[in-house]
């Protein structure tokens, strides 16, 4: 029995000691590092789940654990231990690109900064004040700096680690301006006193409301809202595939417990503030999930295509956040996670076969590997949002949220996202089970793909069949 | 077995039947997957029989969804409606199970068929027993999914897929429209699902519910949304395209799906949901008015078709109007009567003409039949007899129900009324054309000529039809099989419903004898119909339009949209926005820099400037 | 005198002139010297803030600390960042924005 | 501090802000950078932040700077951008900076608690020490001298220890980024896929 707060630590630890055996025990076997990464993972969430509620109390005027955060603790945690068999699926094609020496380049790191992405995203989890949210939120970007550029041989990777660079940067001066000007309205950089503050007559609303326009903007930008999203599609494209996974789910994830958190700060009641957040969401969501879903329908890259979705989905959320309603965003994070990821373990395990990024490699899968077709339909199915499946639990709950606030403009242009999606989320499943002429080769999949694709399909499903299943999760 | 057991049996078996052939049906082997799948529904068969006159029941088989304010579970509601509607689903089902053996013995897939066949059973069922929005709606996408599949169970015909593919996406405009109005009622209610508990809330009994008290106009967005639902799955007017098509599926499915029950489902839910609708006097004129039109807009198509089977199709479009009017009209007893008899004529037609593809060796042209009526007399006999009831000719049980409708609807609306009676006329005119032209004369093509009886597998369900066809309307008949048999208020007026029903059938049926007998080729040649109004090509014209002026833009959705102004032209639009927005990423960094900093202007300004404050 | 304003009016007008420059530059580093110029912005803001914000008396330290923080991790957002530069530069080189525009679309 | 020094200083954060962005030469806009923030670390000395000053001079100026001007020099970069100015940019990147500090100028004149001096919020080191645990802090409070560095040192233990460890962590991950990202390959020349 360890409570939350160890456990994070034992993963930075574990972290720190994993860089420095890889650098230092030069005779080790190369399996040995990603193993460990993953054992620790799975043990921090064994641990997690039986975890005790004592926490120190010296910590505790800064360190939340209700409900919210103990979710997506559980939730990074999931998602560090799925991204890092993602990764150790593609292991030698990450080595191949990360230096000269080829597949024999050891890549260590690659396995060890999940871990401390990962006890990052749980901190920024808990986080009561903007310090507590800038610091974590700090570290998990500048690793993902690195991640995402570490396949530096591969152009599209260095491409996407520059962009990144830049526009993350960007957003870091945005958010840190955002708090300055919202601890200058209120005089508080807790979330409480800045909610407290909110509510007082005497707090200018101009100055909170600069401050909370920055602020968004900032954390919108690690969420991929629009008008923020622009940075999306070119990054997770070039990004290797299990950083684009981690990005798109667990960065996401954290992304929105501290967006939840500040909209909550700021729309708490009473405050002076607290139409124009909620109307600059809701602006934003039905942007968002048009600006994701449009552009979609042109992609003939299945994990550029990805990339605008998650935009698409991260658009459904700020609709859920925009009605207040945090349990869906949690809902909706956990019907995205299982479909996300399998998309991307699927694109891996087919780039490790030779098999390519583009919608027309995947043509005759179905032939190829039943198994990787029909996990591709179910993948696909759910983010398209079919009935039966996770994502149409997700999305009907999103919608519900919005009808129940009246936002039928809205709700109108998130329909038109999620009839754009019919189309071209179907699209890769049609090609994957159209057939083609000619004698094709079948494709390997290795027992621990093979398990983790069997677990997500029941994830999805079970989900969508039986969404008492997540919620009970949730409480 | 009482009969809240007997809903979860029917339920559940074609369930377990479809996951079975889904998991072992390549390990197992063809014959047995159509064994378990012929075996599941012949047992729903005999259990929804067995539940013919039990007592209502309700009940919730499992709990499923519980958010916040959203309760949803798989519950069942039994009743005289759902019994009735269960009969006809399983009885329709069950034959086609078994014409299926017969017609797709040759077929390479047929593990897959009766797979997809079993799960639609399963759907159907699902929709038939729902006693919530949320379960019906479920049910409702499940059963468009296996459409699709059946549709386009021969993917390799390139028609076939697009056709599919059309059902799919033509279906999916409505039932979007659907979960709004689902959602909107929702919302109204405070959070009720379930029809028994929204009908207590509409009606403002002892306590007055929050539905009673919604604004009007709650109400009529609610009511079109779910109309909306139904004009998606019956093939209603505009969105009707896909149903044509869709006999590119194999003739078993035209007749089970787009003949018998799935089409149907939209006026079975229609009038399950009724008390929503007739909150809405808006939405009850605008119900009737979809149906009256659409009624009399496919049957002036069917006059000019040549290929039998879409001449049922739209005549199947045409009745279905009639039901849906009748909805309209606040006579759904009226509507669901007329669904009971037209389930059997209408399967009993389309086995028909299956069986008369079958013995053309897949000639479906009928100008290139003829002098059928010698070499395939079964055929030609059940035939007549299912034409006989679609017009209409008295004492068979086409005659009651469509006499029903066209007397609700002389008392409500006179030109509705004048719309169904000259549909009436067409109906008789384009089936008599229809048999005068494929059973009658001289043989036309070698391949009528070498005609020959279909296997007794496929003639035994058309004999046992052709007794549905004669009998259902009759009293004895309908009132065992639980069919809901409107009130018989023969008020003022019947005599002249009924004198002009039957001038109608008498004069149809003479003008196309004068017109058809003994011809080779078709004396009329009405360009209009022939060519379905041009919709199609009015459709591609406005779209071309559109797209000349964007040229550039619109490039992606032809292949998929392919036709259908109300896809096509979101469709463009959406591409034109998503393109610029594609534009915008353009790769150079210092664009998504300046987008980055405008659209951080562009927040600042709204939400200091220009969003309300209180 | 000087008032809070006139501080807060430098720190955002060096803020809009990091946002100009990170738009107009073409070549990265420059651009990264911009960003921490806005960084830097943002930090007078705080400290202005700070400084105006007197807890028993004192600045306020707590705002203090988050500038603290700030310049820390911007130099280690530096230290990232130039290395990525430099593979870039080893890998294309160049250093220009023109230079990584393969991904788009 | 007199209006003029403010005025003098935050002309010379300013100017050579705008020389960043116009200056043709990368060294030149390094060393402009340098020179607006050593300009920058005198308005935080100006509002008795003397830490943050000269935290600000020994990293910024002085580390950050020196690693810009080295990588610079080491990659040998010639002005070679903008032989011509790109005019798009320019008219947009301007224009931004227009529309951000017309906002900004709109909100500030809004914000009437803005209008105090330094004079109208001066310190009360008495006060202060009377809240004060520390000796050492609360005995140089009270001789009325504002012992930053201590009080910046004692908040950062006392309420941020824990983002201290964090901030170590990110230190060190940055590190290990820096050292996977910049390995000399072996094999010498890169190859790019």
């Amino acid at each position: 029995m360890m409570s939350s707060f160890s456990i994070e630590i034992f993963l930075a630890v574990v972290g720190v000691l994993l860089i420095a055996l890889d650098a230092f025990a030069t005779e080790l076997n190369r399996k040995v590092v990603p193993w460990a990464a993953i054992g620790a993972t799975g043990l921090a969430l064994i641990l997690m789940l039986t975890r005790s509620a004592d926490i120190p109390a010296w910590i505790t005027p800064f360190y939340a654990t209700d409900s919210l955060a103990v979710f997506y603790k559980v939730f990074a945690l999931v998602t560090t231990l799925i991204v890092l068999i993602i990764a150790l699926e593609g292991d030698f094609i990450t080595a191949y690109f990360s230096s000269s020496e080829g597949v024999k380049t050891r890549i260590g790191e690659f396995y060890a900064l999940p871990l401390i992405v990962c006890a990052g995203m749980m901190w920024m989890a808990s986080a009561k004040d903007l310090v507590a949210l800038f610091v974590p939120l700090e570290l998990v970007t500048v690793s993902f700096y690195v991640l995402v550029a570490f396949t530096r041989r591969s152009a599209m990777s260095l491409e996407a680690g520059v962009k990144y660079l830049i526009l993350g940067a960007l957003s870091t001066g945005v958010l840190v301006f955002g708090i300055a000007w919202v601890y200058g309205a209120t005089g508080s950089l807790s979330f409480e006193g800045i909610a407290a503050a909110a509510s007082k007559p005497t707090t200018n609303a101009m100055a909170l409301m600069l401050g909370a326009a920055l602020l968004l903007a900032g954390l919108g930008f690690k969420v991929g809202a629009a008008p923020f999203q622009i940075w999306i599609p070119d990054v997770y494209q070039g990004a290797p595939t299990p950083v684009t996974a981690f990005l798109s789910v667990g960065s996401k994830a954290a992304g929105f417990v501290v967006l939840t958190r500040a909209v909550q700060a700021f729309t708490g009641d009473g405050s002076q503030i607290a139409t124009q957040v909620g109307n600059a969401l809701l602006s934003a969501a039905a942007l968002t999930i048009l600006l994701g879903s449009l552009p979609a329908i042109f992609q003939t890259n299945v994990k550029r295509l990805m990339a605008y979705s998650s935009i698409s989905h991260a658009g459904f959320m700020v609709l859920a956040l925009a009605c207040g309603a945090t349990g869906t965003v949690a809902f909706y994070m956990g019907t995205y996670l299982p479909a996300t990821l399998l998309g991307f373990l699927l694109l891996v395990v087919l780039r490790t076969q030779g098999v390519g990024d583009e919608l027309k490699d995947l043509a005759g899968l179905s032939k190829r590997s039943p198994l990787l077709a029909f996990a591709l339909a179910v993948a696909f199915a759910s983010m398209a949002g079919l009935p039966l499946t996770a994502g149409f639990m997700g999305k009907l709950l999103v919608f519900m949220a919005a009808i129940s606030k009246a936002h039928y403009g809205v709700v109108a242009l998130a329909v038109v996202g999620a009839a754009a999606g019919f189309y071209y989320y179907f699209r890769p499943i049609l090609t994957a089970y159209s057939p083609v002429e000619g004698e094709s080769t079948k494709l390997q999949v290795s027992p621990v793909a093979r398990v983790t694709i069997a677990v997500l399909i029941v994830g999805v499903v079970a989900v969508g069949v039986y969404p008492k299943l997540l919620q009970s999760v949730l409480k | 077995m009482t009969s809240y057991n007997a809903a979860s049996v029917v339920l559940l078996l074609p369930l377990l039947s479809a996951f079975f052939i889904l998991v072992l049906g390549r390990t197992v082997g063809t014959t047995v997957s159509k064994m378990i799948s012929v075996g599941s529904a012949a047992l729903c068969f005999v259990v929804s029989v067995a539940t013919l006159g039990v007592t209502n029941d309700s009940g919730v088989l499992v709990s499923f969804l519980n958010v916040g304010k959203l309760h949803a579970d798989i519950g069942f509601i039994i009743d005289q409606q759902s019994r009735g509607m269960l009969f006809i689903v399983t009885f329709i089902g069950l034959l086609v199970h078994v014409y299926s053996l017969g017609y797709m013995k040759e077929d390479k897939a047929q593990s897959r068929y009766f797979g997809s066949l079993s799960m639609f059973m399963f759907s159907m069922t699902g929709i038939v027993l729902a006693d919530n929005f949320a379960m019906m709606f479920m049910f409702w996408e499940l059963v468009g999914l296996s459409s699709y599949l059946l549709i386009g169970h021969w993917f390799e015909k390139p028609e076939a897929c697009e056709a599919s593919k059309k059902a799919f996406l033509t279906n999916r405009i409505g039932d979007f429209g659907f979960m709004i109005g689902i959602l909107t009622l929702w919302a109204a209610s405070n959070g009720e699902l379930g029809f028994a508990q929204l009908r207590e809330s509409l009606s403002g009994g002892s306590v007055s519910g929050p539905l009673h008290s919604a604004p009007a106009w709650v109400l009529t967005v609610a009511a079109i949304g779910i109309f909306m639902g139904a004009v998606g799955k019956s093939a209603q007017a505009p969105l009707h395209v896909w149903l044509p098509d869709a006999m590119e599926g194999p003739t078993p499915v035209s007749a089970l799906i787009h003949a018998a029950t799935m089409v149907a489902a939209g006026v079975y839910m229609l009038v399950r949901v009724s008390f929503v609708i007739a909150a809405s006097e808006t939405a009850m004129h605008l119900i009737a008015g979809v149906g009256g039109f659409t009624a009399l807009f496919a049957a002036l198509m069917a006059v000019q078709q040549n290929d039998i089977k879409r001449i049922l199709a739209y005549s199947t479009l045409s009745q279905l109007g009639y039901m849906v009017m009748a909805v309209g009209l606040q006579a759904g007893e009226a509507g669901m009567f007329h669904l009971y008899t037209h389930a059997f004529f209408k399967a009993l037609l389309f086995l028909g003409s299956g069986a008369v593809i079958y013995a053309c060796h897949h000639e479906q042209d009928i100008w290139k039949m003829g002098g059928l009526s010698k070499k395939t007399p079964i055929t030609f006999l059940t035939f007549v007899i299912g034409t006989a009831a679609l017009m209409g000719i008295p004492g068979l049980s086409g005659f009651f129900s469509k006499e029903e409708i066209l007397g609700a609807a002389y008392h409500d609306c006179g030109w509705l009324f004048t719309a169904a009676a000259f549909t009436a006329l067409l109906t008789s005119f384009y089936m008599s054309r229809c048999v005068i032209v494929a059973f009658f004369g001289k043989a036309r093509s070698e391949n009528a000529d070498h005609a020959h009886e279909a296997p007794l597998i496929m003639t035994a369900p058309l004999m046992l039809l052709s007794i549905f066809a004669i009998a259902s309307g009759y009293g004895f008949f309908s009132d065992r099989l639980q069919a809901m048999v409107p009130h018989a208020e023969h008020g003022e007026g019947h005599y002249l419903v009924m004198g002009v029903s039957i001038a109608a059938v008498v004069i149809g049926a003479g003008l196309a004898f004068f017109l058809y007998n003994g011809k080779d080729k078709d004396p009329l040649n009405i360009k209009l119909f022939a060519n379905r109004f041009y919709i199609d090509e009015i459709y591609a014209v406005i779209v071309k339009v559109f797209q000349d002026r964007l040229a550039w833009i619109v490039s992606g959705l032809e292949s998929i949209f392919a036709d259908g102004l109300v896809a096509r032209l979101p469709a463009a639009i959406a591409c034109r926005v998503g393109k610029t927005a594609r534009a915008i990423q353009s790769g150079h960094l210092q664009g998504y820099t300046f987008a980055l900093g405008a659209g951080l202007i562009l927040a600042i300004y709204l939400v200091v400037q220009v969003l309300p404050k209180h | 005198m000087i008032t809070l304003n006139d501080y807060l009016l430098v720190a955002g007008i060096l803020f809009a002139i990091g946002l100009a420059g990170v738009v107009v530059r073409r070549n990265i580093i420059v651009i990264y010297m911009c960003l921490e110029m806005m960084l830097s912005a943002a930090n007078l803001t705080l400290v202005a803030f700070s400084r105006f914000h007197l807890v028993d008396g004192a600045p306020d330290y707590a705002a203090q600390s988050l500038v603290f923080f700030t310049i820390t991790v911007a130099a280690a957002e530096v230290a990232v960042g130039l290395a990525i530069i430099v593979a870039l530069f080893r890998a294309k080189q160049s250093v220009d924005v023109e230079s990584v525009t393969k991904l788009k679309g | 501090m007199p209006s003029v020094l403010f005025y003098l200083f935050a002309a010379i954060t300013l100017l050579f802000g705008v020389g960043v962005v116009v200056a043709r030469n990368p060294v030149a806009s390094a060393l402009s950078l340098v020179c607006s923030f050593t300009g920058l670390a005198a308005l935080f000395i100006s509002l008795d932040a003397y830490f943050i000053g000269t935290l600000q001079i020994l990293v910024y100026a002085g580390a950050v700077m020196v690693l810009f001007l080295f990588i610079i020099m080491l990659l040998d970069i010639k002005a070679a951008e903008g032989r011509q100015t790109n005019y798009a940019t320019a008219v947009g990147g301007l224009l931004l900076a227009v529309l951000f500090t017309v906002q900004i100028a709109m909100v500030l004149g809004d914000f009437k608690e803005g209008n105090k001096t330094l004079a109208d919020q001066t310190l009360n080191l008495g006060a202060a020490a009377s809240k004060t645990s520390l000796n050492t802090i609360k005995d140089e409070l009270a001789e009325g001298t504002l012992p930053d560095a201590k009080l910046m040192g004692f908040t950062l233990f006392d309420k941020y220890p824990f983002q201290l460890q964090v901030v170590g962590l990110l230190l060190l991950a940055g590190t290990v980024g820096v050292v996977v990202l910049s390995k000399r390959d072996r094999g010498g020349k890169e190859e790019v896929s």
